[in-house]
């Protein structure tokens, strides 16, 4: 079934039990909405010497938005600003190939799960407001930072 | 409640019917509420005046142009017909999101006869969808006029009970929809334009979801201004409708200016053409319009009245089905009473946009989310819904499929 | 301008061409200005979207969504791509007159980044159809901005002998057409537009009359916006163009309220989606932006150079044929030099209305009036013209015909 | 040829040499526009004891307005307002008769000669204006004299 391929076992196990959804208290805090349903999104991070130290999120979403954001967060985590935004990059370009990537796996982790989802245009957006939503944290969180140096 | 459409034969009207969905599936297309399917009637009108009548309307005495004044003239007095009113009063917009527009833009405009200023009240209802409620909006923020509405209650019906409350002497505007584009309640409006008219407001009313479906005849509901969409009721895309009593149009101030609205023009200064050319600037959807009239033919061969029962029997199977899919809840009206063919239900614990994917692999095509009326998702205490809407083309095995898809949702993410 | 278009081909492309005018007279449709007949290819492409691809955009995860989404956003990448701008800067309106009124409406919206208020300038021409001008006469009314305009010479050209006092700090928007609908004379737009920036205004290009016969390229031009209308550009009837670069558009406030342009919505606010959704409210005219396309296709594929080059080719003789004729006179540019295939002119003593009268019963399709361009008209003197436009589906034999039935119309009224 | 029915002699005549056409000076004037094509009528007209003693019109307008302009004088001066609208009722049902009707001669007398307008729907309103300006103009000029007395 076409389904099982957007709706793999990882990502099911991920929108079960999300990793870092909480309430995000940091202090830089963003808020995204996806119009077209209504999903939601509420983001906090820091960055200290250029490397992601912290990040919460929280929201209402399909299970893809809800998997893609956990994913998202367990690969950011720890890596510097420098490296989520190429992971990012490499995401992104999976989620606009309409099928035809299967996604590195040393670069994206869990994230190749989230392959299938290129296959049905109307669920990209969901795949992608986590992480939409941490480059927008991120970039602030990172001019913040260098501003205080 | 006796009549039985032959959707069989109304099927075969609709060409995209014969293509097969994911998987080799029929299509089992309820999503009416978003967009009606194009009988072919409707298809071939549209082209039909590409191949034998394209010119600028209006503006030419040779015979191509005589023959687009005549389609389009004559597509202005089917839509009359069709609501029984006034050709004059027919204008063709692009939307029913336009029509409104153009309603919230004249009563902005302290040129009309009949304007709102600081303090005036604007009253709508928790039901409206975006296109009936923003306009509104931004009209009080540029005038200082004051929103107010009526809450939508847990059936989909609006509380009434403080109508004196929400209706008073300041009240200039009541703009309500015809039924709810989520929930298919059908509020009970008739107080509300006694109210509006008691205290000298007019009253707007949203037909999107109810001229396709039903009989509606404005002067016996006693009402000033509707709007409903083309494209919902077996029109083309790109072409709504705005209808307004003669006498107040004629009190009122376009939207649009450009070309064919006009009286007389200078560099610094213009005066109005009547409506409803007023409110029609520029060269018009004629192709749109003349399409739309062949729609609403279509619909009137049918009968408004036998759509309607048959939506309302293809909803007795759906609520009775979907009531005995456990974890299924189905919100907004339980019954037959005061609602027409259109279902918002949640799975327990699911989300609608998951639900839909897997519907979709059935070939059944449902909207999911905040339907573009996101005050009344919250209100509803929801994320969104998963909704199907029913119309002239549906038969009960598509209401079987969508039983089938819906407890397939449930069981696919189950069981995982 | 050696290049001569294929157009017997071309002819047969265009069903219309097909059937026959009053008495057995093949179609000689010279009022492309007004609006453009279709290929087969257009007509297709709006009724195969209704065939297979038919839902609301944007709106569903089903199937027949996923292709109208398809279908739309490719339709404005197609548009981009032709106009050489990015996607998100195409706008998909109603009509040329929609996008100039959505512009005129925002810059006169104090939350818009750039607005008028009182003093401010709005610069214009006296060759402006009216499309381009009443939206501006009524945002200086509701604004307390001021209107200023460059004078039309007789030949079609603008006066700019007089820019500096025209052009002043002051100025906050110029609005200018790239193609005179009545002369045909294209204005020397370069000093306005550097003129413009100079002092920090905005330039509107009104390009209804050059984006469907001759290659633009708005970044080339350095201009701001630009609109134009589908159904001229061989597409369907209700769609139109507003490109604008993506920066302003950002900062701008939308005209029309509803489903589709919010990022969020409450009872009582709403936020906006990004440019190009923000000013797409409601179902969008889709089947038509489809169409649209495929006419834009088109055109690249007979090259927009060479239907240029084609269209001076037939001024040409129509130019040396008509000034043959006594008593008839040419308005406007007398040469080929700034000006595209659009020729107005008036025969002594007769109405122009009863000399296309005449025209028509030779099978050829001609404009009289005043075009939507009163200004003008009064300004060279006459009560009105009598318009020839040539496309891409015109030949040598449709002049010589229009040649023959002016001078026909003449000794029609002189003889009696 | 099918313009002859259009452009009939009598319509020519009338055309070249119109009648009542001068220079509008009486109280009571109205101004028409055909916002189609520009055409203008400027006209006065005095009303006593009901009868329509005076009409006076000017304008700019295509053969076939300004002979019905000139044809509608002849045909109201001197009338009763009540017989001259019901003059204009029976030429407006001959208008709109795309060509089925061949217009009352006793009634319509040189108005008949634009029977042949009705099958050219473009130009009806052409046909039509100088009467809408009268109409207009008539109602102005009886209310007043019925205030009067
Ligand atoms: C120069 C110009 N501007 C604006 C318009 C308005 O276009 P539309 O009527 O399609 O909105 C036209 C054509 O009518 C035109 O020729
Ligand atoms: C109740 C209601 N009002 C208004 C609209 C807006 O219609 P459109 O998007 O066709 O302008 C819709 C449909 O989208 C609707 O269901």
């Amino acid at each position: 079934m076409e389904l099982d391929s957007l709706y793999q076992e990882v990502i099911l196990d991920h929108y079960k039990n999300p990793h870092h959804k909480g309430l995000p208290t940091g202090e830089i805090q963003v808020h995204h909405v996806n119009p077209s349903c209504g999903d939601e999104i509420t983001l906090s991070l820091a960055v200290t010497n250029g490397i992601i130290t912290d990040l919460v999120w929280d929201g209402v979403g399909c299970s893809i938005s809800q998997a893609s954001s956990s994913i998202m967060s367990d690969l950011v985590l720890g890596k510097s600003v420098d490296a989520a935004f190429s992971i990012l990059d490499e995401f992104s370009a999976l989620m606009a190939s309409k099928g035809a990537m299967v996604g590195n796996e040393d670069v994206l982790e869990d994230a190749i799960a989230l392959a299938g989802v290129s296959k049905f245009p109307a669920r990209v957006k969901c795949a992608l407001l986590g992480w939409m939503a941490f480059k927008d944290a991120a970039i602030q969180a990172d001019t913040s930072w260098r501003r205080e140096q | 409640m006796k009549s039985v459409l032959d959707v069989a034969a109304i099927k075969a009207d609709f060409p995209i019917f014969e293509q097969s969905m994911r998987g080799a599936k029929r299509l089992v297309f309820l999503d009416s509420g978003a967009t009606s399917q194009k009988p072919r009637s409707v298809i071939e009108a549209e082209s039909n005046f590409y191949y034998t009548s394209n010119a600028a309307v209006h503006r030419g005495s040779y015979l191509l142009a005589e023959r687009a004044s005549e389609a389009f003239d004559g597509a202005r007095s089917d839509v009359a017909d069709f609501l029984g009113v006034g050709s004059d009063e027919i204008i063709f917009t692009k939307s029913a999101t336009e029509s409104l527009n153009i309603l919230a833009y004249a009563f902005g405009n302290p040129r009309s006869a009949h304007h709102v200023g600081p303090g005036d009240e604007i009253v709508l209802s928790e039901l409206e969808h975006h296109a009936n409620l923003i306009p509104w909006q931004e009209l009080a923020k540029r005038t200082g006029a004051v929103l107010k509405w009526f809450s939508a209650r847990e059936d989909g019906s609006l509380d009434l009970s403080n109508i004196s409350s929400v209706i008073t002497e300041k009240c200039k505007i009541v703009a309500i929809t015809h039924q709810s584009n989520v929930l298919g309640s059908i509020p009970n409006i008739a107080p509300i334009i006694s109210a509006a008219h008691a205290v000298g407001a007019l009253f707007v009313l949203d037909a999107c979801q109810s001229v396709p479906h039903m009989p509606v005849a404005p002067r016996d509901l006693g009402i000033d201004f509707l709007a409903f969409s083309g494209h919902k009721a077996l029109g083309p895309t790109g072409v709504g409708v705005l209808w307004g009593k003669s006498d107040l149009l004629d009190g009122m101030q376009p939207m649009l200016f450009g070309g064919s609205m006009i009286e007389s023009v200078t560099m610094t200064d213009a005066t109005w053409a009547d409506a409803p050319k007023r409110f029609e600037a520029g060269v018009p959807n004629m192709a749109q319009a003349v399409g739309l009239a062949a729609g609403l033919k279509y619909l009137q061969s049918v009968g408004l009245e036998n759509i309607h029962n048959w939506e309302l029997q293809l909803t007795k199977r759906a609520l009775d089905g979907l009531r005995e899919i456990a974890d299924v809840k189905i919100l907004g009206p339980q019954t037959l009473e005061d609602r027409g063919g259109v279902i918002s239900f949640v799975i327990d614990g699911l989300h609608p946009h998951d639900v839909g994917q897997v519907m979709d692999q059935f070939g059944v095509a449902v909207r999911t989310g905040h339907h573009c009326a996101w005050p009344l998702i919250r209100k509803l205490g929801v994320s969104g819904t998963t909704r199907a809407s029913f119309y002239l083309y549906n038969d009960m095995s598509d209401v079987d499929v969508l039983l089938e898809s819906v407890t397939a949702a449930r069981d696919y993410f189950r069981k995982r």
